[in-house]
């Protein structure tokens, strides 16, 4: 089983933050990882991407892929480029209280999270990508939620030790709000 | 050590320490940028030094100055920083100093450099080209092995995708075979004993006046052969019956990799050659692959380096064709889709039906 | 007359701002606050209370050149609360 | 309590009333900038831009681009520009201004570009005595790249390689450029300026104006640095930006003109206007 | 002009100026040195500038940005102050500047940097090597003609024998198919207009975020493969019937053309191919002088680098062989004795007969 | 007119003397070299390691060394050396010094290698108070390649391509190397020195073992120029050498300390010994 | 007739001063030439040669000659490599007053001249090399003293205008004695 | 005692000196002077006459290293002329 994913987001850290808690949390929980972080452009604000490999062997595949098994958006802008490599199958989890448009058009599993609403909620905007992050893993049980957090701690980079209880509260909420489950990779229904 | 998520420079800044490395300087420039900051964080607590230099030229200055001590150096950055450093690498390479240089390319565009540099003169760096991360911490250890055991620089072309792509590695530090000792390193201990040292790029000697840039020169080159007989090194897969042999190094020949071997599961006469050393280049690997080939193809994101020395190697024997081109993102880091399965397997099946690369 | 004296105005291209909040203090009369809503791409932005006296610090600050700066030919009178 | 009135914004005013300042003056085009929030630099590229129309050298300027976070700006800019390399716009400007000699040539450097990658192309320019106008955006980081320190970032600075503030002992020390450039013979005019609030920008369009006056005038070489505030590369929240500026890098790289037509000031003050 | 003894550099200069070179910027080194000087004296009362500056590195810079007003402008140096020059080069590549650039090499060890460059990804410079002072002055006018036809940089490579040997020429001014207009020139004029004009090697447009890198490397390898068919220059003697085809260029193939001639006239079969253009590579010249040859025998002064073009060119045809060699003085300045008749003589009859060349 | 009496000095006198000053110091092998006549550059050579003897450093010195006329003497050093490119001897010494930190490291450049070709090597060495001494030998001029101009050649003085001296509205204004490095917080000792006379010699011999004494103490960056002749360069004869030194390059390039442990000097002078 | 020769000298540019002149002289004389001057090593008051080919067609030679039809020393340091070239019939004229040791042990035909001598009772040392060459060009009729003047004053820089009297004493003295066409190259004995 | 009184003396290799004569006027009590024949490559070399003090100052000033400066234990006396 190899699951492909992208996240995608505008500017900032937070989307590679998620992606990296994502990646570490699977290597937690024992899995084969190959993650990959880019920026649009020379120029900061930009969007900024990551691609996640995660398999329960060696990785052959590079990270930079021609089809995706899941996807997570965090807004609409700069989607377009996931949205075309999307499988018919794919999970696609979206930040509701920002995303507009049509996520899917494919008949692809398309899972609407309040995510900035929640974070906001809890004080902190900036944690929005937690939240959603933790909502795919506990949708697609790609990882459990005690590898999430401890995956955040040891991504989170010491300037911004200031974060971790924001960020863990919106791990616990994200993943604890999501449907668990609803579309496994690993389970015979969920993998390919 | 034990798995953990490293990104692709802190592995690589990691393994460079345990190979012995106490010495780095650099200056910051995408994709390069990570792989400073590791050694920054690292080298102090292994008791070496890493320096923020003030440009390139600088950082690579440095590291000659920690070399001719004897100690570990490295230095590196993307190609353009390396386009600043021909200078001094090419003089390097005449004063016989071992030197590990980076180069985090952004893409494949700096093949010529790697391989025939842009210094002045002849000079020749052996030039490694991990395709993955776990091979790459194993080809970096080899890296400083090989710069001492020679007294040449060796350079790491990596990428973007090398340098920033984390995977979960367990890094094992390697065995070499023992290496000469460094009697030529400065230490000041033998002044004023009428045979105090020398590291010299020019061919001047203590006590003489007479200097031999030709004699010089020409060991340079009988070593430099040397070294194009043994330190040759490449990866070759399903190449006996290939109808189409596909050229290809670093991470488009991961992509490669992971598209021919699928290619094959589907029955397709297709492998390839990925030469690891791309100086010197493996011209037998290539030369024996392309016989009873109908096509050899190369697949390079540039537009069309490597493609001369597989002409050299194949030598009229089979045709030789570019199925690679200039692929980038709007960054230029290099990131471009032609380092995508889809594209690849495209290219791959243009060459084996004959077909016209899209461009 | 009553309420508060505005002699000048700005228009603000909230959708290009990019809520880094520099324009607040620079507005020596302290008209602008950061809004409660959020723009297109997600951050809060400038708004303008009554009091304006057209003296473009704002626009001099501002990272993203959100502000036109106007002067009223006669000044208007605002009320302080809506 | 109720809400304070908000008032519309979202268009000009319906009353009769003149524009003060409009968002964006002539040489600057209407697109918008993928620059960080709280960025100081188009507040520089700003100021720069209405020296030059103050001047009414819009049809004779020609600018050479440094690389740093700025560069992204120069599709902003409608005066004719070359990009140069990173670090070496002094030498670029000098090519140019060679061969037009009529020009208001100009370099738009950062500190990392000018006084780290490229620091003797500016020293060797000024000392020439070149007759162009080299403006360094100074933020004390190489923003572009992360946050790391410069040869400009000054003692106790956050950056991300010194996020505890630059230590001498660890670091070494901050180059001051102005103080630098002063006392060279070729060097007619050299100022610094700083960006962070309405009064200082206004000073800096003015230090600008000068210099380009001073090199209209063919007194010799001239220099502006700009400090800049960089939220990003410090780690602070946008809105801490400007007083991060004043106290920190402030403190070190004084405001003022220290050289005007070839004399050297004892105390360097902001010119009046 | 009458004919008149001139120093290599001051026919160079001359000829230069009576391009229309009007900017020369550089720093001594030998053999440029006094090219640097003769630009300083002509320019000046030509109108032009020349600045003595105080590095290679500034020295490309001010070309740079006066070739980027459009005026004609060069800058020059030996291979080593070239090699800090190759991050510049690249760039002004992508910029697509004409600029001209004089290698005064000290031999032949710069044909990797002249024709592959050190710079960071795909460029390429015209590379023009003339065999003596009078085709040099030709020449160099035809630089500046297809670095503007091109907009793209112009490496004329010579070396010690150019720039020093004094020769009595009488230089002529050449002509050209028209060229056209220069409106990407910067003068100011368009400022505030929206239509502001932008010299720029990243892909970057004025008045659009958008950067488009690929789009801009592409348009270039485009350009670049119309130059590879539209400017290859050589020339042949004597390889109808040769048994032993000699490939060499610049000052070596002026002593093999004297030696190759003398041979013939002893009724040895030996010709010669001359590469005029070192990029684009007369790759069919070659090809063809291989055809029916026992042997091609490259003779450069160094420790191979042409040879790897002449192999893709002959590509396999008949075997390929070194008979030159690294050759150089004390002072490697680059006046070995590789460049005497004798030597080369002796060398070529090594070819012809089979034997095993001196080292 | 009666001849006076010549004096045998083809050997060492028979009668009992004792050597005062061997025409070698122990560093210094006795082999010729082929610098020209008149040279000024192998006087500052012999102090320096004179100097080094003094201190009892020869076991652990090492020298990088730039490229002008002076390389040709490396030969004649018995310290480990190694050779930099042109230019760039202060990074070669920085990372010299940091993998051996308790040697005594020194660079040995020219005017055109350091302020020309490697001009910011030295500042941002300085500024980075690396505990290393940068020698500059200075003669206005490029001797190797032929006596060219350089940053440094002062104003009115002649050169290959100032053959009428040069002329600041043509060819720019000289840079002070010491003054320029003396105000930059990472340096601890700066002095300039010349060699055209017994006593200034000695005086050069002083400010290098200070300068020396200043890194072995750890107190952070040394510098040294030292006034050199070079008569084929300036195209004079070789005798009127040590005048022209002193009247055209000391009048502008000042003699004496500029900065001792750290302190800034208002008036350099020569050390007292 | 293509005569290729050697000076050879110690360091100093009087001897390229004097190959230039000659050079110069033979265009004026209607002749085609080459010369390359060339400096040993790197450093200063090394050895230095100038190499000339004259010729009455185009020179199709280099000016890397391995063999001399003709050759002028200066001092006999570092004449061992012109030595070592000269052909049976070659031409060689040494500066007698410090040449020391035999400068042609093949037979060919030496003519000692005391330059240094001479040139210092003109009272200037460096104008040895005038002497020499001048004498050369007398010997072999290579040019005519009124071009080697002509050429003289060409070749002298601007800079060293004071030496221009000096100069054609010297050249004066040196072809004036010396014995006119006895080795001629134009000749049918002189030349191959 | 007659005669110049000489404190010191020097050793002169002649054959490295460049005939500079930077020595000459360095000598304090001028008891150095040019030859009038030349040394192996050509040039004049300096000559001691009687009054050397030992001084130095000749081996300071000489870029070839010609000078080894010896002091004697008990002064010499000379006659002025030879
Ligand atoms: C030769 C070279 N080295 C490194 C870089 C990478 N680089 C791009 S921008 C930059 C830092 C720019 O810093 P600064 O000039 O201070 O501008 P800022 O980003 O702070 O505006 C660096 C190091 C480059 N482009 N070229
Ligand atoms: C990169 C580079 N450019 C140019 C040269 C040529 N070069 C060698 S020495 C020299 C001048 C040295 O001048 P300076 O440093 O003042 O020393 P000096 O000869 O006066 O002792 C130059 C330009 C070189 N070696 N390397
Ligand atoms: S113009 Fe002045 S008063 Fe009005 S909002 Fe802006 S800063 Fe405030
Ligand atoms: S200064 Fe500009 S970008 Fe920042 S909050 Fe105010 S309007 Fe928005
Ligand atoms: S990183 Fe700093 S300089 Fe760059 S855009 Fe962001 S705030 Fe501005
Ligand atoms: S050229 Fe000048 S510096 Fe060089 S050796 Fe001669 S006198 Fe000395
Ligand atoms: S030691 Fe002094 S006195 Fe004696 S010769 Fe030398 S300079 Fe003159
Ligand atoms: S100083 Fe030395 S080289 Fe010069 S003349 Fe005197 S002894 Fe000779
Ligand atoms: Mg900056
Ligand atoms: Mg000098």
């Amino acid at each position: 089983m190899e699951h492909e994913l992208m996240l995608t987001g505008i500017g900032g850290q937070s989307v590679q933050l998620a992606a990296q808690i994502l990646a570490r949390a699977c290597v937690l929980d024992d899995r084969q990882v190959t993650y990959l972080g880019t920026y649009g452009g020379t120029m900061r604000g930009g969007n900024t991407d990551a691609t996640l490999i995660v398999s329960d062997r060696p990785v052959s595949a590079p990270p930079m892929v021609s089809e995706l098994a899941g996807a997570l958006a965090m807004h609409h802008q700069f989607f377009e480029p996931l949205r075309e490599k999307l499988r018919d199958d794919a999970v696609v989890v979206i930040n509701e209280s920002l995303f507009e448009g049509e996520a899917a058009p494919g008949g692809q599993r398309v899972f609407a999270i309040p995510a900035t609403q929640v974070a906001t909620e809890l004080g902190s905007a900036l944690a929005a990508s937690m939240v959603l992050v933790a909502a795919y893993a506990c949708i697609t049980e790609l990882a459990r939620l005690d590898s999430l957090v401890a995956g955040m701690r040891e991504a989170i980079p010491s300037y911004r030790r200031q974060h971790l209880e924001s960020n863990e509260k919106a791990l616990r909420m994200g993943f604890e709000n999501a449907p668990a489950g609803a579309a496994s990779v690993w389970s015979a229904g969920g993998a390919r | 050590m034990t798995r953990s998520l490293l990104m692709g420079s802190e592995a690589l800044a990691e393994a460079s320490v345990l190979a012995g490395c106490r010495f780095f300087a650099g200056y910051p420039m995408t994709p390069f940028t990570e792989l400073l900051e590791n050694f920054a964080v690292k080298l102090p607590g292994a008791g070496g030094v890493c320096i923020n230099a003030e440009s390139e030229i600088e950082a690579v200055g440095m590291a000659w100055g920690a070399s001719s001590t004897g100690a570990r150096a490295a230095t590196g950055s993307t190609g353009q920083g390396l386009a600043l450093m021909q200078e001094a690498l090419s003089e390097i390479t005449r004063a016989e100093l071992p030197l590990v240089v980076f180069n985090m390319a952004r893409g494949q565009g700096d093949y010529y450099q790697a391989t025939r540099g842009g210094g002045h003169g002849d000079y020749r760096h052996v030039v490694l080209a991990p395709a993955d991360l776990p091979e790459a911490t194993d080809l970096i250890q080899l890296a400083f092995d090989l710069a001492d055991r020679w007294r040449n620089p060796v350079l790491l072309y990596g990428d973007y995708l090398l340098a920033h792509t984390h995977e979960a590695v367990d890094i094992q530090p390697l065995d070499f075979e023992p290496l000469p000792g460094k009697d030529w390193a400065l230490d000041g201990s033998l002044g004023g004993s009428g045979r105090s040292r020398s590291v010299n790029p020019l061919g001047m000697e203590k006590g003489s006046k007479r200097i031999d840039p030709e004699g010089l020169w020409k060991r340079l080159q009988a070593k430099h052969e040397e070294i194009e007989r043994r330190e040759v090194r490449s990866q070759s897969e399903f190449t006996e019956d290939a109808d189409v042999v596909v050229v290809a190094f670093g991470s488009v020949a991961r992509t490669v990799r992971h598209v021919v071997a699928k290619l094959r599961e589907e029955g397709r006469r297709v492998g390839y050659v990925r030469p690891i050393t791309l100086w010197p280049f493996p011209l037998a690997a290539v030369a024996e692959a392309a016989q009873g080939a109908r096509q050899v193809a190369v697949l390079e994101q540039n537009a069309g380096q490597m493609i001369d020395d597989v002409r050299i190697a194949v030598a009229g024997s089979a045709p030789v064709r570019a199925i690679g081109g200039i692929s980038t993102d709007p960054s230029s880091f290099g990131i471009g889709s032609l380092l995508e399965p889809a594209n690849v397997r495209e290219r791959i099946l243009c060459a084996l039906e004959d077909r016209e690369i899209p461009r | 007359m009553t309420g508060i004296e505005t002699r000048g105005t700005v228009r603000i291209d909230i959708e290009r701002c990019k809520g880094c909040e520099l324009c607040i203090p620079a507005c020596p009369p302290n008209v602008l606050r950061m809004s409660s809503t959020r723009n297109e791409i997600g951050v809060l932005f400038p708004e303008l209370l009554p009091g304006c006296t057209g003296c473009s610090a704002c626009a001099l600050v501002c990272p993203d050149f959100c502000f036109d700066v106007y002067r009223y030919e006669t000044p208007l009178h605002h009320e302080a609360t809506a | 309590m109720s809400e304070p009135r908000v008032l519309s914004t979202d268009a000009a005013p319906d009353e009769a009333a003149r524009v003060i300042e409009p968002a964006r003056p002539k040489l600057l085009r209407g697109e918008d900038h993928d620059l960080c929030p709280g960025c100081g630099e188009p507040l520089a590229v700003r100021v720069l831009l209405e020296a030059i129309e103050a001047l009414a050298c819009e049809q004779r300027s020609i600018a050479v681009m440094g690389i740093g976070c700025y560069t992204a700006l120069s599709t902003l800019i409608d005066v004719d520009s070359v990009q140069a390399l990173h670090g070496r716009a002094p030498s670029l400007a000098t090519g140019v201004k060679r061969m037009r000699p009529d020009s208001l040539v100009f370099t738009l450097q950062g500190d990392g570009d000018m006084a780290s990658e490229g620091l003797q192309e500016v020293i060797h320019t000024a000392a020439r005595g070149e007759s162009v106008t080299c403006v360094m955006l100074n933020n004390g980081v190489f923003g572009e790249t992360g946050g790391h320190m410069t040869a400009t970032t000054v003692l106790g600075q956050r950056t991300k390689n010194t996020l505890e503030g630059r230590d001498a002992s660890y670091h070494g020390h901050p180059i001051g450029m102005a103080e630098m450039l002063a006392p060279l013979g070729g060097s007619a005019y050299v100022a610094r300026a700083a960006v962070y609030d309405a009064r200082s920008v206004t000073a800096a369009r003015r230090m600008l104006q000068r210099a380009f006056e001073s090199q209209l005038a063919g007194e010799g070489f001239s220099f502006v640095e700009i400090l800049t505030m960089c939220p990003t590369g410090w780690f602070i929240p946008t809105a801490e930006g400007p007083g991060y500026l004043d106290e920190v890098l402030g403190s070190v790289h004084g405001v003022g003109e220290l050289k005007v037509r070839g004399e050297l000031h004892e105390h360097p003050t902001e010119p009046e206007n």
